[in-house]
């Protein structure tokens, strides 16, 4: 059954790689540029695209169908169903705009440059351990899920988090493939369900918010302090 | 199992059962079935303690009990002791608490408390290693402080009470646990048969003893630890007051003696100075705090503070001769501290009931609002004349003997104790003495104040005398304190197998009528000193019969200076009694003093009314705890920002941890 | 022997003694004087009077004169006066004669304080103030003394200074000395501290406790104190100028000698006192602390002379 | 038999569940928690009893750690779930709850229960990664039961927290599974990994176990992602409060002993101890500074489980047979002293209507049985004998002092000593003092049960542990073996 697959010579496969990982970062970036909540959803699903490809690339060069099939699940959950979900949620709510964060953008990007190269830093070990192309794009994933917490500490809309909280996700998942190729099956099942609730949660409370405080701006959210 | 363990093991059921009965059965059985239980339990406690005194010793070995450490129990002659202390201290508490506690004190916590505080409290003698030792400290600080808050719905100083005193015994037990569990960590072992062989280094064995000295000093309501003392012994009930005052600090000289001196076997000369000088700051601190105090069980308990300062003396004592190697006086100043554990809980417990008696029949415990209640109580005043007699060091009381001895043990250091001794030991005589003239004058103040003159207030006319039960009680303490008093001798030679414990060697003091010490020739009988006393008096009493003619007494009016006659408003009270005293010392106790006065409105000159108002604080508490309580409450309030309620702040705490640590592991790959 | 002679020269001579020193005073004022046998006059007087029961007092006012004299004649009986052997010797310790005659002031200070009036509180807190005061220098002077004899037994401390008459010229004996005259002043109520002849409520201490007392109570007490000046005196003059007193199993004629020597070292200390009580005004009462810590100073230094000078 | 054993902690709450769901909230499906929790513990003990087992192909697996967890499981939800009866009638008479809420509460606090034992039975690092974050969606839903403002906040914050926590481990799981990988072991089997451990490449495991630690630990309620605790503690229904802090926690905390077993291995026992030192020292820090000025009785009890799951991080951190023996003891007293904490809080809201700890005034004399389950669960946290946390944080002390980490032992329990302190002050201006005018406060036979059986369960362990000794010696043999 292998002979049959479609086999990716080195010199495609790593600047394919390098692509999805490029835009993978850079849509994770551009979350903390933009302000506009529907351009955040975009992103973001952008993001479950190249998210998607990466997948798909590794699964065509290590000619895994099981990894490919995969990469199109991944896809059709974090590219279709998540903002999906999310621009439900947006459009219940009316659009809005991250208004004023915590941090403000341009500090956000500067920071968000440190946390790439403290990523690169802490990612040593794991390039280290086995030397390919994939792992060496360890540190973009890291990088990410450090703008993703970023994200969550700084933004004030409830979406905002939502969005913070999936990129942290969406890194772990591209970690586990580009080690990996993955973690167990059942797991990433049992994973991405709870991901998808999680989302169903997020929503139903956000629902709940905006009917207790007529808003989702996570600032009012102070009555319980000591 | 042997005697002594037949009878403790019965003790602590007992208790169980007291403690029992008190829970389960109804308000009218309750008082009688847990007040004689615990009675019993402590007949059968002084007895096995008394049997171990005499030579038997027991031990057990539990392991299915509290887990992951086991129990571990041995009486040995030093444990027994602290036993017959206690157990004599509860059966008279007890007997006493049947007909005090019927006034409001019958709920089931109180009488299921009190079985299980006095089973603690002879848990932890017979306790022999860390864990069982930690475990019946524990279980006394609990139990005791269930007692002390048990009055809390008529007076809010319960309440205070009751939260200094659980903050500053947890306190002492953190100290005395980060010690024994240090000694076992460097023993390899918790039993107290591996602690006496281990072999630690002298840092660590200071870090034991300092540690643990602060935790039992703490119990032993030693200055600077003593906050709580004179909080919680006035507002316990009088028998439970009674029990902590005269039996639970005991624990406290308890503990010092036996981790210092036997555990570790004495150790360098600064230990004990620590211990000594400790001691007699508290003594003096704690007297002239009793002195100058207008409320009778707090001036008891302060007077407590005091008699603990002059034990930790003579122990501190003990080990500096121990470390100078002068085994004679060495066993003479612990046989001296450990008859003054016994003497004081004698007349302490006397004391206490009293003053429960006095606190019952009035409802108050102000000596100024007190007095006249010779003619209206004279039992309870009889008794309270010889608990002051015994407390007050003077003959023939008790307490006069066992400072004698630790006089004599100090006096006749000196020639052989170097510098450090000579300079020690005048002034540690010139501190028991002081603290003895001003308790003289405290007991005076107390006796005479309280029970002696005319009514002050409303409460104290309409008293009446104690039931039985309180009197018996209260009569048991008495006659405790008359034995001590005049036959010393009797206990003294069980006594130095409890010194042999701590500090092997032969008795220090022998003699069957008058004491006789080893290696010094002063001699004092207490007994002799009683009968002559009592054939002058006798004497005296004869030749005024003969010589007066005319016998009948005629009553008098009081010398008014022709003013008319005297009120109850005129008499000296506690506060202008100790008022001279208080300004001899005012540079120690800072006394505060208030007035206010209020003019007329039309004149500014015109005085309407004058408040007075004086009140004497305890220094240490407002110089060293105050500053630490107001810092824990801003540092609290500030805090309050941690928590602000921002989700942001929140999440910022794990970023900023995630990445330090990422950071770290970078730096350091 | 030596002790019932010792109790019957006290019991008899004190009053005379006190008679002594209020006639040597009485003479240096230029007054004539009562007598010396006044104050055994006025102890008849008193005796043959009616006892009285003044409002609300009860045993414990009636017991303390009592007590006060009993206490003295014990002391009177075991202190190395006449002899240094006692029959009471087991009682015949420094500290326990200080602490029994503490006893006789607190069995005062109670009555005192029973009679519920301000006169008898106040003197009642005075004279425990004082007696609080005076037991550090007292004890620390008979830790000076005893230091170079090893025990407190005062026979033996008395024996010794006869014995070895130039250890009583040391520096730590002399301070000691000095010490104890002050306290002994304290404790019998002499001028600087109490003046015993004032009924200035400023003032005293000593006669404001006795104030309610009448006929023959008041005779006890009268007497009680006239013993407990002699019995002082005497031990002073004992510790410091032993000479005289007989040791060991002494003859009768031997205790004679002793009796007439101790008469006539107290009569001679006495008058010393009446005379220096003429040229001194009695001092402020909040001005006796300060004359007692000089007294605790000194005994102090004398402890530590006889370590640091021995 | 074993196979039905390990299905049956899963499989009776799950039942239950349904039951609820298909009947509805009424007088006998409120007493179907109960009966679960109850045929729950009575499979552990048959676990415990019967030895190691696995179920469904090894995705489940009990051996003594997981049977021990258990009956910690089994014995707090027995003590809530037979509350819940009254705390639900309560609320519905008060107008806080209506009938559907309820049967969601029923199908919840089962699911709940469910994944909390699926948890401690899986065999897999990552199917209880699933299990615990399953146990966070459920419980997110119960924190929000009331629907008011303040409940929709506390889940919303607990929500986000937790989620950002596991999603740390389970990158932190990634990491392990790529060490794994690399030797030849691609599993996340625990045996597997334990027997592979030694050869995992120190490098990525230290990134791997921090982040399990910060993970693991935001769901146990460890510093510094503590936050959402007092917060989701003080507004969930008081069962459900004292089964996330009785149980939940320290199945969260499970997962932390599970890894530091391949930690240690991989890495040597100094890297994990270091780490969960600072955790468990700054967790206790937290708690005392938040303590000292505390205004809520609610939140003070969360803090207090802070403080506890600090206590017993630092006993993990010691290691050794003793001190984890000491920690699983320190687990099933914890759960049972603040369940009956967390219930009797819950009564006294229902009958205050406030959870400031000024409104509440002279308790004893008002409730004498609330306020004496009140006191004594406290003394029981304060760690007082005879309750079984005097004994565990004895084993923690004396294990610590001896692995020569006293100084960190002293430091903490000076901590702990502040701690009392403030609970001491707050007890003492709640509890004590003249009775309120207010009058009494009526408690049904139910919760009473609860209470007093909680507090005499705990105390009992403390006087002896009888045969749960041997199960004690052999989980902690487990969980700090070394290979």
């Amino acid at each position: 059954m292998t002979e049959t697959m479609f086999t990716l010579p080195p010199s495609l496969y790593v600047p394919l790689l390098d692509l999805a990982c490029g835009a993978f970062l850079l849509t994770g970036m551009m979350v903390l540029w933009r302000r506009d909540l529907a351009a955040i959803v975009r992103l973001f699903a952008l993001q479950g695209i190249a998210l998607a490809a990466l997948i798909v690339v590794l699964g065509v060069y290590e000619q895994d169908v099981e990894l490919v099939a995969v990469g199109l699940g991944v896809g059709a959950l974090r590219a279709g169903l998540l903002p999906y979900l999310m621009r439900r949620a947006l459009i219940a709510g009316g659009a809005g705009r991250e208004v004023r964060p915590v941090v403000n953008v341009a500090t956000s990007l500067l920071v968000a440059a440190v946390l790439a190269m403290l990523a690169y830093a802490v990612a040593q070990p794991l390039i280290r351990l086995s030397p390919t192309p994939a792992t060496q794009a360890v540190p973009i994933a890291l990088t990410v899920l450090l703008v993703g917490f970023f994200v969550l500490v700084t933004r004030r809309r409830a979406l905002s988090q939502v969005v913070g909280f999936l990129l942290m996700d969406n890194a772990i998942t591209m970690t586990a493939f580009l080690t990996t190729s993955g973690v167990p099956l059942v797991v990433e099942l049992g994973i991405s369900m709870d991901v998808l609730l999680a989302v169903l949660v997020f929503q139903v409370l956000t629902t709940r918010m905006r009917a207790a405080f007529g808003g989702t701006d996570l600032d009012e959210l102070r009555e319980l302090h000591d | 199992m042997n005697l002594v363990g037949t009878l403790f093991c019965t003790a602590l059921a007992i208790c169980a059962l007291s403690a029992l009965a008190g829970l389960a059965t109804p308000t009218r059985l309750r008082l009688p079935l847990a007040g004689l239980g615990t009675a019993g339990a402590g007949a059968l406690g002084t007895a096995a303690g008394l049997a171990a005194l005499l030579g038997e010793s027991w031990s057990a070995w539990l392991p299915e009990l509290l887990p992951l450490a086991g129990v571990r129990l041995a009486i040995d002659p030093l444990a027994g002791l602290f036993l017959a202390v206690t157990g004599v201290v509860a059966l008279c508490a007890a007997i006493y608490g049947i007909g005090y506690s019927r006034d409001g004190l019958d709920g089931r916590v109180v009488q299921a408390a009190a079985p299980l505080f006095v089973a603690a409290m002879l848990l932890v003698p017979a306790a022999a290693s860390v864990s069982t030792f930690l475990v019946a400290w524990e279980l006394m600080a609990i139990t005791s402080l269930l007692l002390v808050v048990a009055d809390h719905r008529h007076r809010s100083a319960v309440g205070e009470a009751g939260l200094w005193y659980g903050v500053m015994t947890h306190l002492g037990f953190v100290a005395i646990l980060a010690g024994l569990l240090a000694f076992a960590a460097g023993a390899g072992g918790e039993s107290f048969d591996q602690l006496r062989q281990a072999e630690l280094s002298p840092a660590l064995r200071g870090t034991v003893f300092l540690a643990t000295v602060v935790g039992f000093a703490s119990k032993a309501g030693i200055v600077p630890l003593h906050v709580w003392l004179p909080r919680a012994h006035p507002e316990a009930p009088s028998q439970i007051s009674a029990l902590m005052s005269a039996a639970m600090v005991n624990m406290g000289v308890y503990g010092i003696v036996r981790v210092g001196l036997d555990l570790l076997h004495g150790g360098p000369v600064w230990w004990w100075m620590v211990v000594l000088i400790a001691g007699a700051i508290s003594a003096l601190y704690g007297i002239l705090q009793a002195a100058v105090s207008a409320d009778l069980k707090r001036l008891l308990g302060h007077s407590t503070t005091e008699n603990m300062g002059l034990v930790l003396i003579g122990v501190g004592a003990a080990g500096l001769f121990a470390a100078w190697g002068n085994a004679v006086l060495a066993a003479l100043a612990l046989t001296a501290a450990l008859l003054h554990v016994v003497n004081h809980a004698g007349f302490k417990t006397l004391l206490f009931l009293a003053a429960g008696s006095v606190q019952r029949a009035t409802g108050t415990r102000d000596l100024d609002q007190l007095g006249g209640l010779r003619t209206r109580m004279p039992y309870t005043t009889g008794l309270f004349a010889v608990g002051a007699l015994c407390a007050s060091a003077l003959p023939p009381g008790n307490a006069f003997v066992s400072e004698w001895l630790l006089l004599q043990s100090l006096i006749h250091a000196l020639p052989t104790s170097g510098v450090v001794g000579a300079v020690t030991m005048p002034l540690a005589v010139g501190v028991i003495a002081l603290s003895a003239g001003l308790a003289v004058a405290t007991f005076v103040k107390a006796f005479g104040i309280g029970f002696l003159a005319k009514p002050r207030g409303p409460e104290a006319a309409r008293a009446a005398e104690s039931p039985p039960a309180m009197l018996g009680g209260m009569a048991l303490a008495a006659c405790c304190c008359l034995v001590l008093a005049l036959a010393p001798t009797a206990i003294l030679p069980v006594l130095s197998h409890a010194v042999a414990v701590a500090l092997p060697g032969p008795g220090a003091v022998t003699g069957e009528v008058s004491l006789h010490l080893a290696g010094i020739s002063s001699v004092i009988s207490p007994l002799l000193i009683a009968v002559a006393l009592g054939v002058a008096v006798a004497g005296t009493l004869a030749l005024t019969r003969v010589v007066a003619t005319r016998r009948v007494r005629r009553a008098a009016r009081l010398w008014d200076c022709g003013g008319g006659p005297m009120s109850a408003r005129m008499e000296y009270t506690a506060t202008s009694f100790a008022e001279p005293l208080q300004r001899v010392f005012d540079n120690v106790l800072a006394p505060e003093s208030d007035v206010d006065v209020t003019p007329v409105k039309e004149s500014a000159y015109l005085v309407e009314s004058v408040r007075f108002r004086a009140k004497v604080p305890d220094r240490i508490e407002r110089r060293l705890y105050e500053p630490v309580l107001s810092v824990l409450t801003f540092v609290g309030r500030g805090a309050r920002h941690l928590a602000t309620g921002s989700v942001h702040r929140y999440l910022a705490y794990g970023f900023w941890a995630l990445t330090g640590a990422l950071i770290m592991l970078a730096v350091f790959q | 022997m030596g002790a019932v002679l010792q109790v019957v020269l006290v019991a008899v001579g004190s009053p005379l003694l006190v008679g002594m020193m209020r006639q040597v005073r009485a003479r240096l004022e230029g007054r004539a004087g009562a007598g010396i046998g006044q104050p055994w006059r006025d102890l008849r007087k008193l005796v043959r009077k009616e006892p009285i029961a003044p409002d609300g007092t009860g045993w414990v006012f009636r017991a303390a004169p009592l007590l006060l004299a009993g206490t003295v004649l014990v002391v009177a009986a075991v202190v190395p006066l006449v002899s240094t052997t006692s029959p009471l010797d087991e009682v015949a310790d420094l500290f326990a004669v200080v602490a029994l005659l503490a006893l006789g002031s607190v069995a005062l200070a109670l009555g005192a304080l029973d009679t519920s009036t301000a006169f008898g509180g106040m003197g009642a807190s005075r004279e425990m103030i004082v007696l609080a005061l005076v037991e550090p220098t007292i004890l620390l002077s008979v830790f000076a003394l005893s230091v170079r004899v090893g025990t407190t037994n005062l026979g033996t401390i008395v024996t010794s200074a006869v014995a070895d008459p130039l250890a009583v010229i040391s520096p730590a004996s002399l301070l000691a000395a000095a010490a104890l005259a002050i306290v002994t002043i304290a404790e019998t109520g002499r001028i600087p501290v109490d003046n015993p002849s004032t009924h200035l409520e400023l003032t005293m201490i000593h006669e404001a406790m006795v104030l309610e007392y009448a006929g023959p109570d008041l005779a006890l007490i009268e007497w009680a104190s006239a013993m407990r000046l002699s019995v002082l005196l005497g031990l002073l003059t004992s510790l410091f100028a032993p000479w005289g007193i007989a040791t060991g199993n002494a003859g009768l004629l031997a205790l004679l000698l002793a009796a007439v020597v101790v008469i006539a070292k107290v009569a001679l200390l006495g008058a010393l006192l009446a005379a220096g009580e003429v040229f001194m005004a009695k001092l402020r009462l909040f001005r006796i602390p300060e004359l007692l810590a000089g007294s605790f100073l000194m005994a102090l230094l004398a402890v530590a002379a006889s370590f640091f000078l021995a | 038999m074993s196979t039905l054993l390990i299905l049956a902690p899963v499989g009776f709450p799950l039942l239950a569940a349904g039951g609820c769901a298909v009947f509805g909230w009424n007088r006998v499906t409120a007493w179907l928690g109960a009966a679960a929790a109850a045929g729950l513990l009575a499979a552990a003990i048959g676990l415990a009893v019967t030895g190691p087992g696995a179920a469904l192909w090894g995705l489940l697996r009990a051996d003594a750690l997981s049977a021990y967890m258990l009956i910690v499981i089994g014995v707090v939800a027995l003590l809530a779930m037979s509350a819940s009866p009254a705390y639900l009638a309560a609320e519905l008479a008060a107008g806080h709850t209506w009938p559907r809420a309820m049967r969601r509460y029923g199908v919840l606090t089962q699911a709940f229960v469910a994944a909390m034992a699926l948890a401690v039975l899986s065999s897999s690092l990552g199917m209880l990664w699933v299990a615990v974050e399953a146990t966070t969606i459920v419980t997110a839903f119960l924190v929000g039961h009331r629907h008011t403002r303040e409940a929709t906040e506390a889940a919303w914050k607990y929500v986000v927290i937790c989620s950002v926590g596991i999603a740390l481990a389970l990158l932190g799981i990634v990491l392990v599974h790529y060490a794994a990988a690399h030797v030849g072991v691609a599993s996340l089997d625990w045996t597997t990994l334990s027997q592979h451990a030694g050869r995992l490449d120190p490098g990525v495991m230290r990134i791997a176990v921090v982040l399990l630690v910060l993970g693991f630990g935001t769901k146990a309620g460890l510093a510094p992602l503590h936050a959402w605790l007092p917060d989701a503690h003080s507004q969930a229904p008081a069962p459900v409060s004292a089964l996330m802090s009785g149980v939940l926690l320290s199945v969260a905390f499970y997962a932390i002993l599970r890894v530091k077993v391949i930690a240690d291995a991989a890495l040597g026992t100094g890297f994990t101890r270091l780490l969960l030192v600072i955790v468990a020292l700054a967790s206790l820090v937290v708690t005392a500074l938040l303590l000292l000025a505390q205004r809520d009785y609610k939140r003070l009890l969360a803090y207090s489980s802070i403080e506890h799951m600090g206590l017993i991080a630092l006993g993990t951190a010691i290691g050794g047979t003793l001190a984890l023996a000491a920690v699983l003891l320190h687990i099933l007293g914890h759960g049972l002293g603040k369940s009956v904490l967390f219930l009797s809080a819950g009564h006294l809201h229902q009958a205050v209507g406030s959870s400031r700890i000024h409104a509440v005034r002279g308790l004893a004399a008002r409730a004498p049985l609330l306020a004496g389950a009140f006191a004594l669960g406290l003394l029981a946290l304060l760690g007082l004998p005879p309750f079984s946390l005097f004994a565990s944080e004895l084993g923690i002390a004396r294990a610590g002092f001896s692995a020569g980490l006293g100084w960190v032992i002293a430091p903490a329990f000076v901590l702990v000593l502040v701690i009392a302190a403030a609970l001491g002050r707050h007890a003492r201006d709640m509890l004590l003092g003249p009775a309120s005018p207010a009058g009494a406060i009526p408690m049904p036979r139910s919760v009473a049960a609860a209470l007093i059986a909680g507090l005499a369960a705990c105390a009992v362990l403390g006087v002896t542990a009888g045969p749960l000794n041997t199960l004690l010696r052999t989980a902690a043999a487990i969980a700090g073996a070394l290979p």
